[in-house]
């Protein structure tokens, strides 16, 4: 079965720093797959190479098969890779709705358009509003998004990513500055919305890590030492020292 | 916002219905705000000068002369917007002097106007405005100039030029528009058949009012060898040329169209060029005539800045001739043809007349250099000690250029 | 109240206004006014497709409508010579063509960057194109510019053209048609991502949308209509000339559109009406009125960055929750002050200006607002001043009044 | 020839320093705060024209001292009440506070000291002939120019290579947004900035103003001319701001010297299809030659030559 998402030894170096060393990694579709590591193990930078934010210096990316090394992030993400940011990253002008609608645009085949008005478009207004609902904003819809709390940032966020429909989502630390309560409810969002698709996160939270990935890639200086399941890496030798060693309190 | 629209609502319908017939109403469209203001302010005040005179000995036909001021901001499109302004206010007369560009904005403006408005006509008096277009190629029945046009100038200056057996070799350096360029192509036509032993060394233009440093242009002008320099310029242009020719210690004659302009006697001064800076005018206040040196002393202490276009004097006495002549200031086509070829007695002395081809007004010219003020002379120029001095008296009649115009006269 | 019928109210509203105007005000002078009005609306609502609905700062907006201006003049004296059977009212949409034109080819420079260096390469863009129309002199006809006369033309249904009147409905016609189009265009999935692009530009591209290319037609959109605004200043003035796509041209739509609002569509329309009316007419009351709108300019900057359209949309909740009128105690409580601190500023400003600029030529006695006062004596001057601190001292105490009014009335709306 | 590369090469490196004093301190503001300053040509004419007013009164030593200083508190006080208010509104309100400033200050400079030129003049313990080169002089006055200009480049060197300030700054430069967590008290670190740009555009204007001629205009002469130097060189690059400015001023400079057109490179022939373009010469276009630099850099480049930031 061809990966969803193939990372083969990709490099990134500023200046002289080599930040990611080497990466290799491969996953599967309908997978749920974390990656961990410690801080400044380059998770973030990783997101960044493969969804065309920054380019690699080295290596190759492939999407479902396809090269996408080097892309710029509108092309990747109409190949069907979408992605959340660690910063919350959305429309602050603009409504709740409007702020999925324009996730929405794209996907539908609407590009450019300047002959239609967009409030008629059904199909687009309907996913719209169905994924403001799912994400748990329908409340909110015509807030302005620069308004909304914290964790209802947060889910829009993840809203705007998946509105395009993309096969393959990357969350960068969906939950993180969340309380417990809060974490949970997104846990359950992940968990509803990631059914039938491929997602990618970064976590630091172990136990949504370990309750909701279905592998687990550990990056440690810019390089994959283990990738396996949940089960495995709890066990795993290498990762232990290097990594859960730290964080075992 | 609301007061700003009361105050709109009650400008427009005051403007609409403002029609009161009494004053007879001349719309002045010149610059007066912006850089241009001094030039426009110095007009404004000189034609207001010679309206006074009108008003105080009774008026015209019983009724007073009134100005209107109207700022058009040195902008053509500005100016048809503000001459609309004064039409509507009741003014049968524009005037206007700064810029070629609105010149001819405005001429072609008022024709259609009269034209579309028949019965409505208004006429326009140009006292400052020299593209030689105005009296030939776009030559209006409507348009009248008193200033001399540059090709009248350029011919008064080159016959000039002609009894100085020392100049040898001149450097053109003009403003990159169509009146430097004009300035350029007359002096080289000119001088080649008046002095073709003159060897031109450089025929420079250098883009309108952009240019901060002149020394470039200087070591250039340097480098050639010329003992001569014929320029246009104007305005900041002209100060900077000329301050930068001092400072590199560059020895030659300026034969110039406006070195009496806003800040160029200062720079003169400044840049110590004594009485070999020339310029070519029509009326010279050191050695016009009595009542012109007693009008001009007059002006001056009343505004504080010198009489700078005597020809305002003589639009104003004419229109007033013309208006007693027509014995109506309404019908102003009967003004105009009044107006056509009628001859005065100078302002600053000399015979004068409105020739009709081309509604150019022909006169004696002068030619001056600028230094320290001889004895008996008593003007002098923006508080420098110095002052402008009367070489050359050039005759009408070696002024005369021939026309163009085909001029269409309303039936 | 449906979306659609609110909005054919809004239309047939601006219609009926547009068409009944010129027989409110109807000396030429108005006519003239409101031509130059509708030619503006047009000029700044394309430049608020940039400003306030793409979040580009362009400072040489002028050069498209210039460019389409010395176009279509060059089209109707040549239209008007061959004499080909375009009537005058289909011309505006040759200025619309040079706008495309002008607009793809520059934008396509221009376009590749957001942010400072788009504004940089507006600003180097638009010297290049000024500073070259005084060298190319066969198309820009030098200084002078190119005249042009819109009577020539085969009669539309009997009108000529030559009236001002008849070019005000003309103008009015296109205004209307322009207002339509332009606010039709932020409705679209396009004009959506245009508002995604100016909020978030790393996270439109993160949804499949090219910003360069978003930017790029945004920019060419402006620059059709900039070219619309261009055609009708030709037809209204029969001249087209380089003044109009330097940089004051361009300063002065940027004036409009950010002192009428550049957050709301109607802004720009609002700004376009009250700068051209002042540009006309204030330099008939003051000489120092280029002084007034760069303060006008600054104050707006400083104080109510949304400009005239934001501060009226403060109000519109108000408004629909009935309690507007609660506000006009605390409101004419700081009006008070208000008053006397304009009236104080511009009292200094006339003041000031007669003394330094007029005093020596036409003496320091001066008429301010009818009175006759000497600008040489203490006395008015105390008064500026006093006004001045007195109305800046008590905008002080009144103004957490009006912000708590505002604040209380605001809370029990949103109840 | 040789007399006119000598005097254009002077001319250009004059010209290109005069640039740059502007340019430095245009760059500092940039860098820390964010802001292209509109208005900063406007205080290089503020500071020709209290030049001209205290050397009128007591002299030009006096006020070469002086001048700078006051403009600098000008700028100080412009940050403090004005731009400080607007910051929060976001850069595009910043700027559009400087583009309204420059047109208040050019109006105010009109009123309170007229629209013509005003008699700033060379002091007379400079007015002499530095040297004589081919029968053509060159003033000392322009000697005295290039040497203050110079003057202040190396000490503008020495602070920020050997003061902490100079390390606060640098940092600035290469790590905007760094400053505020440096733990500084930022809004004063901010004033102070604008204050020290705005005395150094001061100072040029001061040594400038009985040079080129001081009048209202001058503001608006130059500071679209400042604009391409900086964003020439690169935003936020004090090195590409230095490149600039020479280059700018040489490129100036030397342009005007030539008089070729493309009719006298490639025959009339090619000339007469360009039209008017055919025939202009490159003197012609010397002063537009920077904005087409410009656009070509951004084009090419649209960092600039030395700039790693875009915004």
């Amino acid at each position: 079965m061809t990966p969803a998402l193939s990372l083969q030894d990709v490099r990134k170096n500023f200046g002289p720093t080599e930040i990611i060393r080497g990466l290799t990694l491969d996953v599967m579709p309908r997978e749920r797959h974390a990656i961990i590591g410690p801080n400044g193990a380059g998770k973030s930078t990783t997101f960044h190479l493969i969804s065309g934010r920054i380019k690699p210096s080295s290596g190759s990316i492939r999407l479902n098969g396809a090269e996408i090394t080097g892309m710029a992030p509108y092309e990747i993400n109409r190949r069907g890779l979408s992605r959340s940011f660690q910063v919350t990253n959305i429309f602050p002008r603009l409504s709740v709705f409007e702020n999925v609608r324009c996730g929405v645009l794209w996907s539908l085949g609407y590009r450019y358009s300047f002959w239609r008005f967009v409030d008629k478009l059904r199909d687009a207004n309907e996913k719209a509003h169905a994924i403001v609902e799912e994400i748990g904003l329908g409340a909110r819809r015509h807030a302005p998004a620069g308004i909304l709390t914290y964790a209802e940032q947060r889910a829009l966020e993840i809203g705007v990513t998946i509105a395009g429909g993309a096969d393959v989502v990357m969350l960068d630390e969906p939950t993180a500055g969340m309380s417990k309560a809060e974490t949970e409810q997104a846990v359950a969002l992940i968990r509803k919305i990631s059914e039938g698709r491929t997602l990618v996160m970064v976590e630091h939270d172990m136990s949504v890590v370990f309750g909701l990935a279905d592998r687990i890639s550990v990056l440690v200086y810019g390089q994959i030492i283990a990738s396996d399941t949940p089960q495995a890496i709890r066990q795993n030798k290498a990762v232990r020292e290097a990594y859960l060693g730290e964080e075992a309190h | 916002m609301k007061k700003v629209f009361a105050g709109a609502v009650a400008c427009l319908l005051l403007c609409g219905t403002a029609l009161a017939a009494d004053p007879i109403k001349i719309g002045f469209v010149d610059p007066l705000s912006g850089g241009g203001a001094t030039t426009g302010e110095g007009g404004l005040k000189n034609l207001q000068f010679a309206v006074d005179i009108i008003n105080n000995a009774g008026g015209l036909l019983g009724r007073k002369v009134e100005i209107i001021p109207l700022d058009n901001k040195v902008n053509p499109q500005e100016s048809l917007v503000q001459a609309q302004k004064a039409i509507d206010q009741g003014a049968r007369y524009i005037t206007q002097g700064q810029g070629s560009a609105v010149a001819l904005a405005l001429t072609d403006f008022i024709s259609k106007y009269n034209e579309r408005n028949p019965g409505k006509e208004v006429l326009y008096f140009n006292y400052a405005a020299v593209d030689p277009a105005l009296t030939n190629a776009k030559c209006s029945f409507w348009h009248f100039r008193w200033d001399a046009s540059a090709d009248i100038k350029m011919a008064a200056l080159t016959n000039f030029m002609k009894t100085r057996p020392n100049i040898k070799k001149i450097y053109l350096i003009n403003q990159d528009y169509s009146f430097g360029q004009a300035v350029r192509t007359l002096a080289r036509d000119m001088l080649k058949t008046k002095r073709p032993d003159i060897e031109i060394v450089g025929d420079e233009v250098h883009p309108l009012q952009k240019v901060t440093d002149f020394s470039p242009y200087i070591a250039k002008i340097k480098a050639s060898g010329a003992d001569s320099v014929i320029t246009g310029d104007w305005g900041q242009d002209m100060a900077l040329l000329m301050k930068a020719g001092a400072e590199a210690g560059l020895q030659v004659d300026w034969y110039t169209y406006y070195a009496g302009g806003g800040g160029g006697p200062t720079a003169i001064k400044q840049a110590g060029l004594e009485h070999r800076v020339f310029d070519i005018v029509e009326g010279n206040a050191n050695s016009a005539v009595e009542s012109a040196q007693k009008s001009e002393a007059e002006f001056r202490a009343k505004y504080g800045i010198g009489l700078w276009y005597p020809r305002g004097m003589n639009e104003i006495a004419m229109f007033a001739e013309a208006v007693k002549k027509a014995g109506t200031a309404d019908d102003v086509k009967k003004v105009a043809s009044a107006l056509e070829g009628m001859k005065i007695t100078v302002f600053d002395g000399g015979e004068g007349y409105m020739r009709k081809d081309d509604h150019q007004f022909i006169q004696d010219m002068y030619l001056r250099s600028f230094g320290p003020l001889d004895k008996g002379a008593k003007f002098d120029e923006e508080n420098t000690g110095w002052g402008w001095k009367e070489i050359a008296r050039i005759n009408s009649a070696d002024t005369i250029v021939p026309t163009t115009c085909k001029m269409e006269r309303p039936n | 109240m449906s979306t659609g019928v609110k909005h054919f109210i809004a239309f047939a509203a601006l219609a009926i206004i547009l068409i009944a105007l010129p027989k409110v005000f109807v000396s030429g002078s108005a006519h003239t006014m409101m031509s130059l009005m509708g030619i503006m609306i047009i000029f700044a609502l394309s430049y608020n497709i940039l400003l306030g609905q793409t979040g580009l700062l362009s400072f040489g907006h002028a050069v498209y409508y210039g460019l389409a201006g010395f176009c279509v003049a060059h089209a109707m004296n040549y239209i008007a010579r061959e004499k080909i059977g375009v009537p005058l009212p289909f011309i505006p949409l040759i200025g619309a063509f040079a706008g495309l034109f002008f607009g793809a080819l520059f934008g396509l420079i221009s376009t590749r960057r957001a942010g400072t260096v788009f504004s940089m390469i507006s600003l180097g863009i638009g010297e290049l194109v000024a500073s070259s129309a005084l060298i190319l002199r066969s198309f820009f006809g030098g200084e002078e510019g190119i005249p042009t006369n819109r009577t020539k033309f085969p009669p539309f249904f009997g009108y000529k053209f030559g009236p001002q009147i008849e070019v005000y409905y003309l103008i009015a016609f296109w205004c209307f048609v322009c207002i339509a189009l332009m606010y039709a265009l932020t409705r679209t999935p396009f004009g959506r991502m245009c508002n995604a692009v100016r909020d978030n530009p790393e996270r439109a591209e993160f949804v499949g949308y090219s910003t360069q290319r978003v930017r790029f037609i945004a920019f060419v959109f402006s620059a059709i209509f900039a070219g619309v605004a261009g055609a009708l200043a030709t037809i209204n003035f029969e001249l087209m000339n380089s003044q109009s796509l330097g940089a004051g041209q361009s300063g002065l739509v940027l004036l409009m559109t950010y002192v009428g609002g550049v957050g709301h569509f109607i802004g720009p329309i609002i700004g376009g009406v009250i700068i051209t009316f002042l540009q006309i007419s204030l330099s008939d009351i003051t000489k120092a009125w280029m002084l007034y709108f760069g303060l006008m300019f600054i104050l707006v900057v400083m104080f109510s960055p949304g400009g005239v359209a934001g501060w009226l949309a403060l109000h519109q909740p108000l408004l629909k929750g009935g309690r507007i009128f609660r506000l006009i105690p605390a409101y004419a409580l700081a009006l008070v002050p208000m008053a006397m601190l304009a009236a104080g500023l511009i009292m200094t400003i006339e003041l000031a200006h007669r003394m330094l600029v007029d005093a020596q030529s036409d003496g320091s006695v001066m008429k301010l607002a009818g009175w006759t006062v000497d600008a040489a004596k203490a006395q008015p001057w105390m008064l500026a001043i006093g006004l001045l601190v007195c109305g800046a001292l008590g905008l002080k105490l009144a103004w957490p009044k009006v912000r708590e009014a505002f604040a209380a009335q605001s809370a029990e709306v949103a109840q | 020839m040789l007399q006119l590369v000598t005097f254009s090469t002077l001319n250009g490196v004059l010209y290109g320093m005069l640039l740059f004093m502007m340019a430095s301190g245009l760059t500092l503001i940039f860098s820390m705060m964010g802001v292209l300053n509109f208005a900063h040509a406007s205080f290089y004419m503020i500071g020709a024209y209290f030049g001209f007013e205290i050397s009128r009164r007591i002299g030009f030593w006096p006020a070469f001292f002086i001048a700078p200083v006051l403009v600098g508190l000008v700028g100080a006080l412009v940050e403090r009440f004005g731009l400080r208010r607007v910051h929060k509104f976001g850069h595009v309100a910043e700027l559009l506070f400087t583009f309204g400033l420059a047109f208040v200050i050019e109006e105010l400079v009109q009123m309170i000291w007229g629209k013509l030129p005003v008699d700033y003049r060379v002091p007379p313990s400079l007015d002499f002939v530095a040297f004589r080169l081919f029968d053509t002089t060159y003033p000392a006055y322009r000697m005295f120019m290039l040497a203050v200009a110079v003057a202040m480049f190396v000490f503008l060197l020495l602070v920020l290579k050997r003061t902490r300030v100079g390390l606060i700054i640098q940092a600035a430069l290469t790590h905007p947004g760094m400053v505020a967590m440096l733990g500084h008290d930022v809004p004063t670190v901010f004033m102070s900035v604008f204050g020290v740009g705005a005395a150094l555009a001061g100072l040029a204007g001061v040594i400038a103003g009985p040079a080129l001629v001081t009048q209202p205009a001058m503001a608006a002469l130059l500071g679209p001319i400042l604009f391409v130097v900086v964003v020439v060189g690169g935003l936020g690059s004090l090195a590409g701001a230095f490149v600039a400015s020479l280059l700018i001023g040489l490129i100036q400079t030397f342009a005007v010297a030539i008089n070729l057109s493309m009719g006298d490179v490639f025959g009339p022939a090619v000339a007469n299809a360009f039209g008017d373009l055919g025939r202009v010469t490159v003197a012609q276009i010397a002063p537009i030659i920077p904005y087409l630099l410009l656009v070509l850099v951004l084009i090419f480049k649209p960092t600039g030559l030395f700039g790693n930031r875009e915004s």
